[in-house]
């Protein structure tokens, strides 16, 4: 990774939010059409990696602003979380709770959603992780 | 295409076996990711083909109408590849450091703990 | 003597035997009487085992030896290993292997009475082991423990057995029932396994070899376990199981041979030994012979016999192995030739010897004469063979004769020598012979008492039935008298020119070489070189061996399925005409498999790999899976970075198996593949109606609110199925985090350091 | 109320989550691993009091109806298993505490063990057989890298033989899963028990059975699939090993019993033949193994497999006896097994090693050890009135009244043999003097607390569930009889009559 191109620093710049926005609208229609938090994450992680690869790994985790392991245990937490609530309301775990509003792309809002978000962090932090590890101890 | 599909099935099977077979634990996570794709196919078979209708409601209908493709096995097959893949992820990581500690991929190398070392020598 | 405050507790245990003791006395009238005190409760009451004890004038007569000379003993030990470090754990294993073998005898349960039978095996190994800083004492321990241990799971399988074939555990139940348990096509085996766990325990021919063995252990061990109480607990097994299940010719059978044959080898042996220990081991397998033998006569008289003797020969025998004990400890010494002259130094112990050996001879006033005429009378009066039976006892007689002037006269007559380290035994030491010899002669000058208040409840319990025990001192000049007098005479030839016929009698004895205790220990040996050898073969190490196997046994298991299935597979449709891009990828699949595995190349075997993936992929979005599809193409070019990333760094593919090798393997995998195909063939061939598709389709949109209905079943009909797979990826991602972070060794294949505390850890 | 059952499964969940938060704060996950393990136990246990009291509860993840969505089930038998992973999961953290291995919490000790726990209660609690393959792989995942951890030599090469072996049978199992997918169109358990028999296929479904025998054989470390456990076992901590041997196999036996039960009953002739001569041969060469090591740990490790036969054998007879007694042979094995491998680690400790060869004296250093390891290597050993022996006492008068005198004999040569080698590690490391003279080692108060309190809380059960023998197998009864009758469990999942 020493030898960084200018073209691919400054492309993987550009590419880092467009693909992030296109992983977060995988995420969103998954409900509807093909997509999904398992899919939206892989992408969100391509363009991390991506911008590792332009940028070292070091740049790479400055930009995402947050350690892997508490995107796991986030994404964790959150697809846990999202069957919670139902209980509380004696019905069994993972019970889906929807709200009336409709949004575009999503839909309806509901506790199916925020288990994928969760699916979506933590593949989003299973393969940083995973990647800058590696890196980490190819360069060491 | 079924049985020409289940015969492709048999063979990636036989080579996933047999590449698992083999003394190098380098090509034993080749056999592992050929294992697994036979296992999804023998899956994703099991559930029948059906070609040009996936399961997705069309917008404005409330229920699929048949014939559509038995989203159940797709689901299943969906679930095996992501933890296929946690798995090969962590075990070509493990082959990576089982190289590094041992200085060897000749799995015929890797005996000890199978056996008993002699006394004297605590294993660890 | 030292004496410690630790040492006077261990003083106090034995009231814990003298009360047992009182209150066993106070249960004689009850059982003269004909009532014996019961006590039940329930306990694993679905496995037929209750805590059912019952004290009948058998159970009675063994729980009053136990525990009378059990005081004797714990007195005695305090004596023997006095300062000890472990005398208390030694006292309390005593009393524990007492409290088991009032179990054994008190017991009214099959299986109860069994699980004492096992803990008075495992505290005898505690015991034997007791100076267990010395190897022999551990194998002594061990091999006590293998033989009683084999012949009591034999005999928990036969008290199954029987239980099951009388319709209950009960043991005073199962009295009345001999005759329908006897008809049982199972009673062979009833028999057989009940009678390999006494005569293991009881050290009959061709199991008594580890109870000259067993004298490793410290001389209160001999004396209490070796003598009286526990191989005096298979004879206990035999009696009570008289009328259950004796009379039956094989029952007779199998106690006679047995039986007789151990009484002349273990006279036989006993005459030839110069340790006193074993001298006595020897003279006490013999007697248990004998009791066995008169069980196997089994008429009242016999077993009247065979409780006399019992009785007597716990009196004398702990006796003598208490002597022997004293001996080793005053003076160091075993063997009978080096002790002689003992009288002058010891003059009660001399006393107490002299008393045992002459009831141990058959002399009156003794209870040995007594139980000697009574054992000459039941032999004659036996209702088949009875001439061949009198012969063999009277020749057992005769060397046990011999015996006892060899263990009890010998070392307290002759020359009297000097002993470097000699001292005088203390109180405790001499107490337990002298008590235990003055009531064989009590007893001796007592038997109208003693056959009425004791054997006769004691023969009543054993036979099933009421029965009086006359026993007397005198009877008038009868045969039996005679045969006493040949007994005495011969005897005494015997001792006086034995040390001529010792040569002989080694060459005589192959015993040594070809004896069971050959047996056991070729065995033993044989066992785990059968274990190493299967276990060398097995867990080989290699792990192509293991897969190999793993994957036949597969294809073995499944093969046979389909074939007893009848291997009826439909001929299957064609599913019509193929679509060319369907043919295109399944040859993709076909030779992209083909070239990762034919491949010399790391990067084309991984290359391939990736092709067989994306070729699935885009089989997947053919065949109505857009959601697979995507998943799987992401995922394959993930594994493919990770693979290239990580195999770099790796040697080579290099060819390390032969052809033959690979022959094989091909063969393995593809017997596993072809019976996969199969079994999926078969399968196919069956119309397939999913129950849960048209709900799901039904359901997906009005109720769960997504029209995608394989990421419905995802996030919400198998949500957990998905927590579960993203835990995997979470648990996956720190494994391979820790791998590749934590610090590696310093070089490949370098020893561990030692000084690491756990072992397994850096 | 029926919500409970989602608590053995969310406690070690949230645990292990906090734990990867808390990631560099070792200390607060010691403190997590303990009250998780705890909370799993209480939940367990409240379980385990309505499921007895009321028979099989169930319950529908996402309130969606049985079979479409995924059931949690649990009945008399997994109340129990439950409650065994919430004790032993609880008694293992503690246990841990007096361990010297802090290396390993930096990376992830903590997180993993919680994870493994919550990947067991699953596979104890699912009511659906592809879920019970993710609860698999959670649990296998974890303990790959829990046996992985170490990094050096042992633990690499056993985890690798570990890791290859357990992918086979997943491979296996996920095939299994999809024909039977294929064959009956559904995955829910009760539902297959129904659909099943309807098909008229019983051959198929042996044949898909017997693929699940090799499948979860292999976790279970049947013969001839048990090769991973002697190569893997002995070379992590103490600690760890303790888990593998108290949950893992035992989640392998728990699926065996559940699916021949539940699913695979259409051909007894076959499949029980078949169970009975893997058992025996399970017993022999496990019992084989162990008699020829000197290296505790390997010695106990060929044990689990002589004794994983026992358990198997039970389920062979299929009588309410046999039943019953494999139920009760899980339990005493979990407490008996688990409190020998802690004596492993505490004569390691004290001793100096764990090879016999090297060590011994402990029987005068360490009086309250010996006294342990006797009580536990005796029930091992089926010594009587321990908890080891009702349990195959059970399996030999099941044996006894089916007549299969066979296999008796067999299980009876095997318990001798167990005897055998338990007085080998008594004689060696207790009884004999050290060879190099050595004094034992004392531990610090603080490692004595931790290693014993586990210990001692073990051999006590051991000691209670042999003398409290009679009301104990009235539960196993209970459970061998939902077992045999499975309408109970079919109807608290599907509902109706």
């Amino acid at each position: 990774m020493r030898t960084r191109s200018l073209i691919l620093t400054t492309a993987a710049r550009g590419l880092l939010p467009l693909m992030i926005v296109f992983s977060v609208f995988l995420l969103f229609r998954g409900h509807n059409e093909p997509g999904g938090g398992f899919v939206g994450g892989l992408v969100a992680s391509a363009a991390f990696a991506l911008y590792g690869f332009a940028n070292g790994v070091n740049q790479a985790r400055a930009r995402l602003h947050t350690q892997p392991n508490v995107l796991i245990g986030a994404g964790l937490l959150l697809a846990a979380a999202s069957g919670l609530p139902s209980l509380l309301l004696g019905q069994p775990f993972m019970t889906g709770l929807w709200s009336a509003a409709q949004l575009p792309v999503v839909g309806k809002i509901g506790t199916p959603l925020f288990f994928d978000i969760g699916v979506y962090l933590l593949v989003l932090g299973v393969t940083t992780m995973i990647m800058f590890s590696l890196a980490e101890e190819a360069g060491a | 295409m079924t049985v020409l599909l289940a015969v492709v099935i048999g063979l990636l099977y036989t080579l996933g076996f047999y590449m698992l077979l083999r003394r190098s634990i380098v090509k034993l996570i080749i056999g592992l990711g050929l294992l697994g794709h036979a296992v999804n196919l023998l899956v994703f078979l099991a559930g029948r083909l059906t070609a040009g209708v996936p399961p997705v409601v069309p917008l404005g209908e409330s229920a699929l109408s048949a014939p559509y493709a038995d989203p159940i096995p797709q689901a299943l097959i969906l679930t095996a590849i992501v933890i296929g893949f946690g798995v090969q992820a962590f075990a070509v990581v493990l082959i990576k450091r089982t190289y590094e500690v041992l200085g060897t991929d000749d799995l015929n190398q890797m005996v000890s703990t199978d056996r008993e070392p002699p006394p004297g020598e605590d294993e660890e | 003597m030292v004496s410690s405050r630790k040492d006077n507790l261990s003083r106090w245990l034995v009231l814990i035997p003298l009360g047992v003791t009182a209150w066993l006395a106070g249960l004689l009238p009850a059982i003269s009487a004909g009532a014996p005190p019961a006590w039940r409760w329930e306990w694993v009451s679905l496995l037929g085992i209750r805590l059912d004890f019952m004290a009948d004038g058998l159970g009675w007569l063994f729980a009053l030896l136990i525990s009378g000379i059990g005081a004797l003993v714990v007195v005695y030990a305090n004596g023997y290993l006095a300062g000890h470090p472990q005398l208390r754990s030694f006292l309390v294993t005593i009393l524990l292997f007492m409290f088991a073998m009032l179990g054994v005898v008190l017991a009214d349960n099959l299986l109860l009475l069994f699980i004492f039978w096992e803990l008075t095996s495992v505290t005898s190994y505690l015991l034997i082991g007791f100076k267990h800083e010395y190897e022999a004492s551990r194998k002594a321990a061990l091999q006590a423990l293998l033989v009683t241990g084999l012949g009591g799971v034999a005999m928990l399988a036969g008290l199954t057995l029987l239980g099951l074939a009388g319709g209950s555990f009960q043991i005073s139940a199962l009295v009345g029932q001999a005759a329908s348990i006897q008809a049982s096509p199972l009673y062979p085996a009833m028999l057989v396994l009940v009678l390999l766990g006494a005569f293991t325990k009881s050290a009959q021919f061709p199991f008594h070899f580890w109870l000259p063995g067993a004298m490793e252990a410290p001389a209160p061990v001999s004396a209490y376990l070796h003598s009286a109480t526990m191989v005096k607990a298979g004879i206990y097994l035999l009696a009570r199981f008289t009328p259950i299940l004796g009379g039956h010719p094989a029952w007779q059978a199998a106690l006679l041979a047995v039986g007789g044959a151990t009484l002349l080898l273990g006279a036989f042996l006993a005459i030839q030994k110069l340790d006193l220990k074993r001298i006595l081991a020897y003279s006490t397998i013999s007697i248990l012979g004998a009791l066995v033998f008169l069980l196997g006569v089994g008429t009242p008289l016999a077993v009247k016999g065979a409780l006399t003797l019992l009785l007597a020969h716990s009196l004398y025998k702990g006796t003598l192995f208490m002597v022997a004990g004293i001996l080793e400890h005053s003076t160091g010494e075993r063997e009978i030739d080096k002790l002689s002259g003992l009288r002058r130094q010891m003059p009660l112990v001399a006393l107490a010897a002299g008393a045992a050996a002459l009831s141990m001879a058959g002399l009156p006033p003794l209870l040995g004469f007594i139980s000697k005429e009574v054992f000459y009378e039941a032999t004659r009066h036996s209702p088949g063979w009875a001439n061949a039976l009198t012969a063999v006892a009277v020749t057992a007689n005769i060397l046990l004769v011999a015996v006892a002037g060899l263990a009890a006269l010998a070392p307290f007559f002759g020359a009297r020598k000097e002993f470097k380290d000699y001292h005088a035994p203390g109180w405790q030491l001499t107490l337990g012979p002298l008590m235990l010899a003055g009531l064989g002669l009590a007893l001796g000058l007592l038997p109208g008492w003693l056959g009425a208040a004791v054997i006769t409840p004691a023969a009543s319990a054993a036979l099933g039935s009421a029965y009086t025990a006359k026993l007397a001192l005198w009877h008038g000049l009868t045969p039996e008298l005679a045969l006493s007098g040949l007994t005495v005479a011969g005897g005494a030839l015997l001792y006086w020119g034995l040390p001529r016929l010792r040569p002989t009698l080694a060459r005589l004895d192959v015993g040594e070489r070809i004896g069971p205790q050959r047996v056991y220990e070729a065995g033993l040996a044989g066992m785990l070189r059968l274990a190493a050898g299967q276990t060398r073969v097995i867990q080989s190490g290699y792990l192509e061996n293991y897969i190999s196997i793993i994957l036949l046994t597969a294809a073995g298991l499944a093969g046979y399925g389909l074939w007893q299935n009848g291997l009826h597979i439909q001929p299957l449709e064609w599913g019509g005409l193929e679509m060319i891009e369907e043919i295109l990828l399944l040859a993709i699949i076909a030779v992209a498999g083909v070239a990762a595995v034919a491949t010399r190349s790391r990067l084309m075997a991984v290359a391939s790999l990736g092709a067989v993936g994306f070729a699935v992929a885009m089989l997947y979005a053919l065949f109505s899976a857009p959601d697979l599809a995507m998943t799987q193409f992401a995922i394959e070019t993930l594994v493919v970075i990770l693979f290239v990333l990580v195999l770099y760094r790796l040697p080579g593919f290099a060819s390390l198996s032969s052809p033959r090798a690979r022959l094989r393997d091909w063969l393995v995998a593809g017997t596993a593949g072809v019976t996969i195909t199969g079994v999926l063939l078969a399968i196919l061939a069956i119309p397939l109606e999913s129950r849960l598709a048209p709900w799901l389709a039904e359901n997906s949109v009005p109720l769960a609110g997504g029209r995608n209905v394989v990421n419905v079943i995802l996030v919400d009909f198998r949500g957990i199925d998905t927590l579960g797979e993203i835990t995997v990826l979470a648990v996956a991602a720190i494994g391979i985090f820790a791998l590749l972070q934590m610090p590696a060794p310093r070089k490949p294949e370098i020893q561990e350091a030692p000084e690491d505390p756990e072992g397994s850890d850096a | 109320m029926a919500n409970l059952l989602f608590l053995p499964i969310l406690i070690p969940l949230l645990a292990a989550i906090a734990s990867v938060l808390l990631w560099q704060r070792t200390r607060a996950q010691r403190a997590i691993s303990v009250a998780g393990a705890a909370g799993l136990l209480i939940s367990a246990l409240a379980i385990a009091e309505r499921v007895i009291l009321h028979g099989p509860l169930a319950v529908q993840s996402g309130n969606w109806p049985a079979p479409f969505g995924i059931s949690l089930v649990v009945d008399t038998f997994s109340a129990v298993m439950l409650c065994m992973t919430g004790l032993m999961g609880l008694l293992v953290a503690v246990y841990r505490l007096g361990e010297e291995h802090h290396s390993r919490e930096v990376f992830g000790y903590h997180p993993l063990y919680s994870f493994l726990l919550m990947g067991v209660a699953g596979a104890f609690s699912t009511g659906d057989l592809f879920n019970l393959y993710v609860w698999f792989e959670v649990m296998l995942i974890s303990s790959f890298v829990l046996l992985a951890l170490g990094g050096k030599r042992p633990q690499i090469e056993g985890a690798f033989k570990y890791v290859s072996i357990n992918l086979v049978s997943s491979a296996l199992f996920l095939t299994g899963l999809g024909l039977t997918y294929g064959l009956a169109g559904t995955l829910n358990m009760a539902d297959l028990a129904l659909t099943l028999p309807t098909l008229n296929q019983p051959g198929l479904v042996t044949t898909l059975g017997l693929l699940f025998l090799v499948a979860f054989g292999i976790k279970a470390a049947l013969f001839p699939l048990f090769f991973w456990l002697p190569a893997s076992y002995h070379t992590p901590p103490v600690s760890v090993t303790v888990i593998f041997s108290a949950l893992l196999s035992k989640v392998g036996v728990y699926a065996l019993v559940r699916v021949f039960t539940l699913l695979f009953t259409s051909q007894p002739e076959v499949t029980q033949a078949i169970l009975t001569w893997v058992a025996g041969l399970t017993m022999v060469t496990g019992v084989l193994g162990a008699v020829t090591q000197h290296e505790m740990r390997r010695l106990l490790s060929f044990h689990v497999i002589s004794q994983i036969g026992y358990m198997l054998l039970g389920l062979a007879l299929f009588t309410p006896l046999s039943l019953a007694a494999t139920l009760y042979f899980l339990v005493q094995h979990i407490c008996t097994k688990s409190a020998l491998f802690m004596v492993s680690g505490v004569v390691r400790r004290q001793a100096g090693s764990f090879d016999l060869r090297e060590i011994g004296g402990l029987y005068r250093g360490a009086p309250l050890l010996s006294g342990l390891f006797l009580l536990a290597a005796l029930s091992l050993a089926g010594i009587p009135p321990l908890s080891g022996f009702w349990a195959k006492y059970a399996l030999v008068r099941a044996g006894l009244e089916g007549g299969n005198y066979g296999i008796v004999i067999v299980a009876l040569l095997v318990g001798i043999l167990t005897l055998y080698s338990m007085t080998k590690i008594w004689a060696e490391a207790f009884w004999k003097k050290h060879p190099k003279g050595k004094e034992a080692t004392q531990l610090t108060p603080a490692a004595a607390r931790s290693l014993f309190g586990p210990l001692v809380v073990l051999v006590a059960l051991v000691v209670v569930l042999g003398l409290a023998a009679g009301p104990l197998y009235e539960v196993a009864t209970q459970a061998a009889n939902e077992l045999l009758n499975p309408q109970l469990y079919i109807r608290a999942v599907l509902g109706g009559s």
